[in-house]
């Protein structure tokens, strides 16, 4: 049947025309959509209720029932899947939204303003950047209980002078080019050049490093919920099924620890690749 | 380059005071009575509660907590653990041995295999790079505790090659036990440092000063070895300093799944009991040791690329 | 007295210990020409820019068409009225256009923001300044990434023009670009201070294009004049031995190379030993600052 | 019959298949004797540089040659790295347009004049010697002290000094200068300029001189060939092209080039310089020119000796451009 | 069901035949301090067992024996007086003495020190010496299980002199005790070594092995690979997902050993929907117990009947069973189940059980518990409670706020059901939900004033058919305990009374 293979390629079209062609890109981005579709729609496509235990499925492998498996309490491990790239994305999406927009605000007002301003900005960046993410998230979970609201005010602000201090050296940068200047000698304000001229040129690279940050965010909190202190059990999230799977491995049973294990790797793949792609055509641009 | 370096120091102690300030601010926010935290839960009579108080001298203000707190840690004295009932110090001390071999066993891993796959990417353009590419992607993205579990399913549970668990005896022994942590620990770094040490190569093989070094007959390994690797350090130092900061903390995570007893494994199990003087003191310490990271970074730096020692050297 | 479209007294401005431009004089007469040319370094772009507004000097006097223009724009007002006195065109063509912005609205965003204009109106200015500089239809939709090094060029002076400023200052507006194009970007400057009395500030290290397209020139050294005047004079009987080694830098037939070398460090020693006095000077009148 | 010490002979360069497949060079034939100064003049992206590269074996990658290059009447296209590298050792050096950028700014300076002879098997000591040496030839001030220092410490001329020493150690006998003045002021130009042809003619050396300003070019060198869009399209000695320029692209280059000594104001030619990928069939130039007739897009003009000339125009021997 | 449910209880292993020189054995966790007063959990009294000693002693077939008291007489209800032992030495050398056991014994009532043991002390009005090496114990209200509490970390006896010492009871300073193994040293983070003590008084319970080191290897797989890669030799309560692997060992053999722990529902709020004893009835009603058991326990565990575990009957182990079988069955019925809530007007009332992922079976368990309820018409909610709050479960009545039920893992020290029992009167710190039945509370004390085994023991069947019948518990299943021995050795006591007893004394080699 040729039905099939054409309707995926139509499928897929509009995902390569975004792409630019290119393969990887292309499979990048539908992973990304499917994973945003099941999260979006996971009451929908998830074969099971998530949560649904049925004991005499304890860890049983794959079966027509159970593609991914049974976990130790017979949880269906593809629904728990599903429903884990919910707060699998959202928690990096909240993440990467705060701390996108704290970052360039930080960065693009040092640059833009230089001198005392530049400093103190510069200073307090530097201050955050020495507490490493994780450990700001630790901390604040130490000082207000476990969850995933903790972890992503830490990351939020811990992320943000990544995104400062490119947003800082690429508008550096920016405002150094001569169509700023020309901007600035024809008399509008700081602040419409800014919002109207520089931040849309560096927007792309910073989205660039937001995209790859959104995959680190999804290591780090899943990181979180694998030591417990993130997304509590019993809500299906990838970290927290890896720590809940894992004492499983003992007996065998792969699917419940590697699965999600495997979903975290190629979510954060995707992102990279996209992240990646967008920077590379940002730098081909500028040749 | 004595008063930079002065000054830097000055920095560290200022973004440490901040920090524990910072840290030790945030704890005292924690709801909850702290004497509850150091009984453990346990609803205890007042006469306890009280003794408690008096012991870790809850009932100052905060600001003179603290002073005592920043006074004793200043002299090494990091207060008393409230689980163990020990010195902070002694605690941690006990652990560091475990987590700095780690680290550097991790950290060699890291130098080595990112080099090579960065250098063998940026030099083998095709199918190896290629390869490298997909290879380091993956590495990248796999978080420390996916690895650790696949690792530990592998090569300890299926083929038996290495223990999962412990920290060995002698030297030898603890290299052999702590192999799969150090790999786990390594494998994202690994990717990172390989991607950037390709970029970084590539970026300078297109320099034209390469092509130069070429049109006047200098052999290519030559080139390669004056010309590219030395000059692409730049860039490779400074993400060093990143994944320093990354394996300080990516420890606790790999020492909770190999059941490592060290620094960073203490300081996920104090925060689950809530033993504040531990997580203030494994905090400093990781903030220390970032900005120590840096600091060497920044110091490497110049002797990499002589324009930067003259800029600095000329401001002091 | 005569109304100077641009008056400059006295400029300074330095950079840490580094002293960019040293006491700067000259006037530019309305819809005058007027050359600055030095070396590399000597201070060209650092005057050009606080002209503009896009420096402070730390002191001396800019007048333009009588106001005062030194301090920093404050206001709103004020920044619009200098940027209607005065306008600007950077040397790279390519990244002086936001790569975002199509020709057309390029050209749009100062009418917009300097004149109330009827939409209808700015589009029949707008292509009006385009044909202005050679500029159609077809160009004017695309973003600059389309466009060649002049055609780039001939949108940052449409642009310029769009305020219809009184002086335009060029810096080195046409050195990246090939001689074939050089030339025609020079024809149509040459013919826009025809048909509008826009006065020329011409930031330049080539003499010889100086010969063509400024009445008078002010030669920098170390951010100091060391010599200005009506440019035939200047280059027909040069009195600065900095001015001289300039022009017999420049390349032609029966150049020697070899004794400008000579002459150039024999500048260096000299001037060594006594630094350029600044010169309180008008480009109109004749003068030469000796060593 | 004597071999010439560098013959280029009908050198076609294209990048190969692929997206970005395209030509760049084509036909290109030049020559330069033992001891002469040629230039080679054309706007940006004429294919210059790509022409003074290949005779170093550099071309762009990925991309076929065909065609001669032959130094000393050995042909480089088919030559052995082994061979190569010799060549670049000893045969023929170049010199780049930017110093800044073609001098590795970590090292020591005495490692970039030094580096060559190194290359060849010169003993460390003997190799420093020598660079002090080139360094005081190309007039650098306390050589022994500079061989220690890094570029950052030079001024753009004084490192373009260096890269003439660095380019002098091997004792080359044909020198490629691609552009090497244009970065520079046009004092430091002047002086750049003397050592150059100073030490040239001291060492006899044969040059080729690329450079976009025609001026410059006539009072260096005593031959120029004229480049347009990957080909050439006039070659004359210095005086004939100023004096009777052959080709339109010729007389329009001078006639929009400023002289300081001429009242003419200078006037553009129409259009925009195109590179070979973009140029229509027939002459390149035929868009551009006053002169063309419909003939000039249908056949693409070879060069044809006129006077000593040559000229690659249809109409070469109608129009006399004075 | 199947094959995975088999398993078989080993009362204990074989004697050892001769010595060895140094045993490795595993604990899951690093104990936190050496100081009896707050040895309360499993991996603590595992490692104070060998090293100190109390006035009782419960032995492997749990009995309560005379341990550093010679002798305990209870010559009226309110005194206990105990002779202490003579020629006892402590690892320093000195000699056991009666200030000894009074400085040890006062400590546990010491508000300043906090002791986890507190509660066994609740009826105590002065402990005094009464002779050179005799102590009496005044006692507030007539207290047999205190006699028997002697032989847990309760009674425990540790040299006053050491006591006084800064830092008792940490790595650095260690403790001083009479226990047939002395402290050696303490690799933080990694293990504690302890020496045979060569002075040791009881002749019978010689240690045969020099050296024993105790590791610490938290996580489960880790320990298990570390036994069957005889990487050490053994260890106690494994972690059920091993089990499959530990029994297939060739180098060594899993054993189930008599324990007195029961896996419980605590309903911990009686006044909400779980107030009612037909909820409470249904929800146990609905309980897949074999499920649960394959699932959490690894297969090996029996589903249990009453609150109290069968195995904790050691007073009267004969007599229990016929009590136990006396117990309505426990069959799951969903049905009836869901009738009896509706008829309880329950349908569609909330009901919170906290889950952690401190263990895998508490997750287990409470996913398996939201099912069931949720079949039978109750809307379950999980409650992800931190691992350290989980503890605080049991201690702090606040952490139990909102929280209707939580799961329990309890073992008794003592071979006495009372003290199960005991902790369901009126006010009892250990009585969660608040359950209050004055009939109830008057039994409790009657069989804490009886001094007959046999007659407490029919007492305490009375306290345990009320407790099964109001469901104050819901009883879920019984584990047996587990220990893991590497078969180059043997000796090693299978049952929970490892907890309390020398069981490193009677380890020895298998051949
Ligand atoms: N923002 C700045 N900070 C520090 N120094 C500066 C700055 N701008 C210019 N300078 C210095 O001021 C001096 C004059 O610079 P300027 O750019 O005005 O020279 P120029 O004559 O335009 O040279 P060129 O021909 O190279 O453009 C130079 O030495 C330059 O290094
Ligand atoms: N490495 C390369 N890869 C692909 N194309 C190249 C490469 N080098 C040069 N080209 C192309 O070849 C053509 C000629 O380039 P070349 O650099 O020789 O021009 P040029 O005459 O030296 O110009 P300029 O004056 O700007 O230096 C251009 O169109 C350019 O795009
Ligand atoms: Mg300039
Ligand atoms: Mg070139």
């Amino acid at each position: 049947m040729t039905a099939v293979p054409l309707q995926r390629r139509r499928l897929l079209a509009p995902l390569a025309r975004i792409a630019g062609g290119d393969k990887l890109v292309t499979a990048a981005l539908a992973v990304l959509a499917v994973l945003i579709v099941a999260a979006v729609f996971a009451p929908w496509i998830a074969p099971h209720d998530p949560d649904a235990v049925d004991l005499s499925a304890t860890l049983s492998g794959s079966t027509p029932e159970h593609l991914l498996g049974a976990d130790q309490s017979g949880r269906d491990v593809l629904s728990r899947l599903i429903f884990g790239a919910r707060t699998g994305l959202l928690g990096p999406l909240v993440v990467v939204i705060v701390s996108t927009l704290l970052g360039m605000l930080i960065g693009v007002a040092a640059a833009w303003h230089g001198g005392v301003v530049d400093s103190v900005l510069s200073r307090a960046m530097e201050l955050i950047f020495s507490f490493p993410a994780l450990l700001l998230a630790i901390i604040l979970v130490a000082v207000f209980g476990v969850g995933l609201t903790a972890p992503v005010i830490a990351m939020s602000v811990a992320y943000a002078p990544y995104v400062g201090r490119l947003a800082r050296s690429v508008a550096l940068q920016e405002k150094a080019r001569p169509y700023i200047q020309a901007y600035k000698v024809q008399g509008w304000s700081g602040w419409v050049i800014c919002v109207k001229h520089l931040l849309p040129n560096i927007a792309p690279l910073i989205l660039a490093q937001s995209a790859i940050n959104f995959g680190y965010a999804l290591m780090d909190l899943a990181a979180l919920s694998f030591l417990g202190f993130g997304v509590q059990p019993p809500t299906a999230d990838w970290g927290a099924m890896i720590n809940e799977g894992s004492p499983s491995l003992l007996q065998g049973a792969m699917l419940p620890a590697l699965a999600p294990g495997v979903a975290i790797v190629i979510t954060v793949v995707a992102f990279s690749i996209v992240g990646e792609s967008i920077a590379d055509r940002v730098a081909r641009r500028e040749q | 380059m004595a008063g930079f370096l002065l000054r830097r120091i000055g920095g560290i102690a200022v973004t440490l005071l901040v920090t524990s300030f910072l840290v030790f601010g945030s704890v005292h926010l924690a709801p909850g009575d702290p004497a509850s935290f150091l009984l453990g839960g346990r609803s205890a009579s007042p006469a306890a509660v009280a003794a408690i108080k008096a012991q870790y001298h809850l009932d100052d203000p905060f600001l003179v907590q603290y002073t005592k707190w920043i006074g004793g840690v200043v002299t090494g004295d990091f207060g008393k653990s409230a689980t163990f009932r020990q010195d902070v110090g002694g605690l941690i001390a006990a652990r560091l041995p475990t987590t700095l071999l780690l680290i550097g066993y991790a950290g060699v891993l890291i130098l080595v295999g990112g080099l090579a796959f960065g250098a063998l990417a940026a030099l083998r353009r095709g199918v190896v790079d290629r390869a490298v590419l997909v290879g380091t992607g993956i590495a990248t993205a796999t978080p420390s505790f996916v690895a650790a579990i696949g690792l530990i399913s592998l090569f300890s549970v299926q083929l038996g090659w290495f223990p999962a668990f412990g920290n060995g005896g002698g030297f030898g022994d603890r290299i052999y036990h702590l192999t799969l942590p150090a790999a786990a620990l390594a494998l994202t770094f690994v990717g990172l440092l390989a991607r950037v040490t390709r970029t970084s190569m590539l970026e300078e093989l297109g320099r034209e000063h390469v092509e130069v070094a070429r049109s006047r007959g200098v052999p290519g390994s030559d080139v390669v070895r004056r010309h590219v690797l030395r000059n692409a350090l730049g860039p490779i130092t400074t993400v060093t300093g990143t994944i320093v900061a990354g394996l300080l903390v990516a420890t606790s995570i790999v020492e909770t799944a190999f059941g490592l007893s060290g620094v960073g494994q203490l300081l996920v199990s104090s925060v689950t009991v809530k033993d504040f003087p531990v997580v203030q003191a494994v905090s400093l310490l990781v903030v220390l040791a970032f900005v120590t990271a840096n600091l060497v970074v920044d110091l490497v730096h110049p002797l990499i690329d002589p324009r930067l020692s003259h800029a600095k050297g000329g401001g002091a | 007295m005569t109304e100077y479209a641009l008056e400059v007294e006295n400029l300074r401005k330095t950079f840490g210990e580094h002293v960019a431009v040293d006491g700067v004089s000259f006037a530019l007469r309305p819809g005058g020409s007027l050359a600055v040319v030095g070396e590399s370094g000597s201070g060209k772009t650092t005057t050009a820019r606080m002209l503009v507004g896009l420096e402070r000097p730390d002191s001396g006097r800019i007048r333009v068409a009588g106001r005062d223009r030194s301090g920093a724009a404050r206001g709103r007002a004020t920044r619009l009225a200098r940027a209607r006195e005065i306008q600007m065109v950077f040397q790279d063509p390519y990244l002086s256009l936001d790569p975002r912005v199509t020709v057309a609205a390029c050209v749009e965003e100062p009418l917009r923001l300097h004149f109330a204009m009827t939409p209808a109106e700015r589009r029949a200015r707008r292509d009006e300044l385009l044909a202005r500089v050679g500029l159609g239809e077809r160009e004017a939709d695309a973003l600059p990434r389309r466009l060649s090094g002049g055609q780039r060029q001939r949108v940052a002076i449409a642009r310029a023009l769009a305020t219809e400023p009184k002086v335009l200052i060029l810096d080195e507006a046409t050195a990246a670009l090939d001689v074939s194009i050089q030339a025609q970007i020079l024809d149509l400057l040459a013919e826009i201070r025809r048909d509008t009395g826009v006065g020329y500030l011409f930031v330049t290290h080539n003499l010889a294009l100086v010969r063509h397209v400024a009445d008078d020139i002010l030669v920098l050294y170390q951010g100091r004049v060391v010599e200005s005047g009506p440019t035939r004079d200047v280059l027909t009987a040069p009195e600065h031995p900095y001015t001289r080694l300039l022009l017999h830098s420049v390349p032609r037939p029966g150049w020697d190379p070899a004794r400008i070398a000579a002459d150039r460090r024999a500048l260096a020693t000299a001037l060594r030993k006594t630094p350029p006095a600044p010169a309180p000077d008008r480009a109109s009148e004749r003068r030469s600052v000796t060593p | 019959m004597t071999t010439r010490l560098l013959e280029i002979e009908n050198l076609t360069v294209r990048l190969a298949a692929g997206k970005a497949a395209r030509p760049i060079l084509d036909g290109v034939s030049l020559h330069v004797e033992r001891g002469e100064a040629v230039g080679l003049v054309g706007e940006s992206g004429s294919g210059k540089s790509v022409t003074c590269r290949s005779v170093l074996g550099l071309l762009p990658e990925g991309s076929r040659a065909s065609g001669g290059v032959r130094v000393d009447g050995e042909d480089i296209l088919t030559m052995s790295s082994t061979q190569l590298r010799d060549l670049r050792r000893r045969g023929v050096s170049m010199i780049f347009q930017d110093p800044r950028a073609s001098i590795n700014p970590m090292r020591r300076i005495g490692d970039f004049v030094a580096e060559g002879m190194r290359a060849g098997g010169v003993p460390q000591k003997d190799a420093l010697k020598r660079a002090e040496e080139l360094l005081e030839s190309v007039g650098i001030r306390e050589p022994r002290a500079a061989l220690r220092r890094y570029p950052h410490e030079f001024s753009g001329g004084m490192l373009q000094r260096v890269m003439i020493a660095g380019a002098l150690a091997g004792g080359p006998r044909l020198l490629l200068a691609d552009e090497p003045t244009t970065a520079l002021d046009v004092t430091t130009q002047a002086e750049v300029v003397s050592i150059l042809t100073g030490l040239r003619a001291e060492r006899d050396m044969g040059m080729l001189f690329v450079t976009h300003d025609l001026e410059l070019a006539a009072a260096i060198c005593d031959r120029i060939y004229v480049m347009y869009a990957g080909r050439i399209v006039e070659a004359q000695s210095t005086e004939g092209l100023f004096s009777r320029p052959r080709h339109p692209y010729t007389s329009g280059l001078l006639a929009a080039t400023p002289r300081l000594e001429s009242d003419q104001p200078p006037h553009g030619v129409p259009g925009r310089p195109v590179s070979l990928a973009e140029a229509p069939s027939g002459c390149a130039f035929a868009a551009r020119c006053a002169h063309a007739r419909p003939g000039c897009t249908e056949h693409e003009p070879g060069p044809r000796e006129i006077d000593g000339a040559q000229v690659a125009c249809l109409r070469a021997e109608e129009l006399i451009h004075d | 069901g199947g094959d995975s449910a088999a398993f078989e209880i080993t009362k204990d292993t074989a004697p050892a035949r001769g010595a060895v020189d140094t045993v490795t054995w595993s604990l899951y966790a690093e104990p936190q301090s050496l100081d009896y007063a707050y040895a309360f959990d499993y991996h603590p009294n595992t490692v104070l067992a060998n090293v100190c000693e109390q006035l009782m002693r419960i032995t492997p077939d749990l009995k309560v024996e005379p341990g550093l008291a010679a002798a305990a007489a209870n010559p009226d209800p309110k005194r206990w007086v105990y002779t202490i032992r003579d020629g006892v030495k402590f690892h320093d050398g000195s000699a056991l003495t009666a200030d000894d056991v009074v400085a040890s014994m006062r400590r546990h009532m010491d508000p300043k020190v906090g002791s986890y043991w507190v509660s066994v002390y609740q009826n105590v009005d002065k402990i005094e010496k009464t002779g050179p090496m005799e102590v009496t114990v005044h006692l507030k209200k007539p207290d047999q299980l205190f006699n028997e509490e002697m032989g847990t970390s309760a009674g425990t006896i540790e040299s006053a002199a050491s006591l006084a010492k800064e830092g008792y009871g940490t790595p650095d300073v260690g403790v001083d005790c009479t226990g047939p193994f002395s402290f050696e040293s303490w690799q933080k983070g990694q293990s504690i070594t302890f020496k045979k003590f060569a002075d040791y008084w009881d002749m019978t319970l010689e240690p045969k092995v020099n050296t024993l080191k105790m590791v610490f290897i938290p996580d489960p797989a880790a320990r298990v690979n570390a036994l069957l890669a005889g990487e050490v030799d053994g260890g106690y309560l494994l972690p059920p997902p091993g089990f499959a692997k530990l029994r297939t060992a060739t180098n060594g053999a899993l054993y189930f050993g008599p324990n007195t722990t029961a896996v419980s529902l605590i309903p911990t709020d009686l006044k909400g929907t779980l107030g009612d004893v037909k909820v409470r009835r249904a929800l146990s009603m609905a309980l897949d117990r074999d499920g649960i058991i394959k699932a959490a326990a690894g297969g090996a565990g029996t589903p249990a009947k009453a609150p109290g575990a069968i195995g904790a009957w050691g007073i009267a182990p004969d007599a229990a069973k016929e009590y136990y079988a006396e117990l309505p069955a426990l069959t799951r019925d969903v049905a009836g189940a869901k009738k009896l809530v509706e008829e309880a007007g329950a349908s569609g009332k909330k009901v919170v059980i906290a889950t952690s992922t401190l263990s895998p079976d508490i997750s287990v368990i409470a996913n398996a518990v939201q099912s069931a309820g949720q079949a039978i018409g109750l809307k379950v909610e999980l409650k992800a409670v931190a691992p350290e709050a989980y503890t605080a479960l049991f201690s702090d009545p606040k952490a139990r706020e909102g929280i209707d039920l939580v799961m329990t893992i309890w073992y008794d020290s003592t071979p006495d059901p009372l003290e199960f029992y005991g902790i369901l009167r009126t006010g009892d710190f250990s009585n969660y939900g608040g359950y209050s039945n004055p009939e109830y509370d008057a039994l409790v004390d009657e069989a804490n004033a009886q001094a007959d085994p046999a007659a407490r023991a029919a007492t305490v069947a009375k306290l345990q058919e009320i407790a099964v019948r109001d469901v104050v518990w819901i009883p879920l299943y019984e584990p047996p305990h587990t220990m893991f021995l590497n078969k180059r050795l043997t000796g090693a006591p299978t049952s929970i009374s490892q907890l309390v007893y020398p069981w490193a004394a009677r380890l020895g080699s298998a051949g």
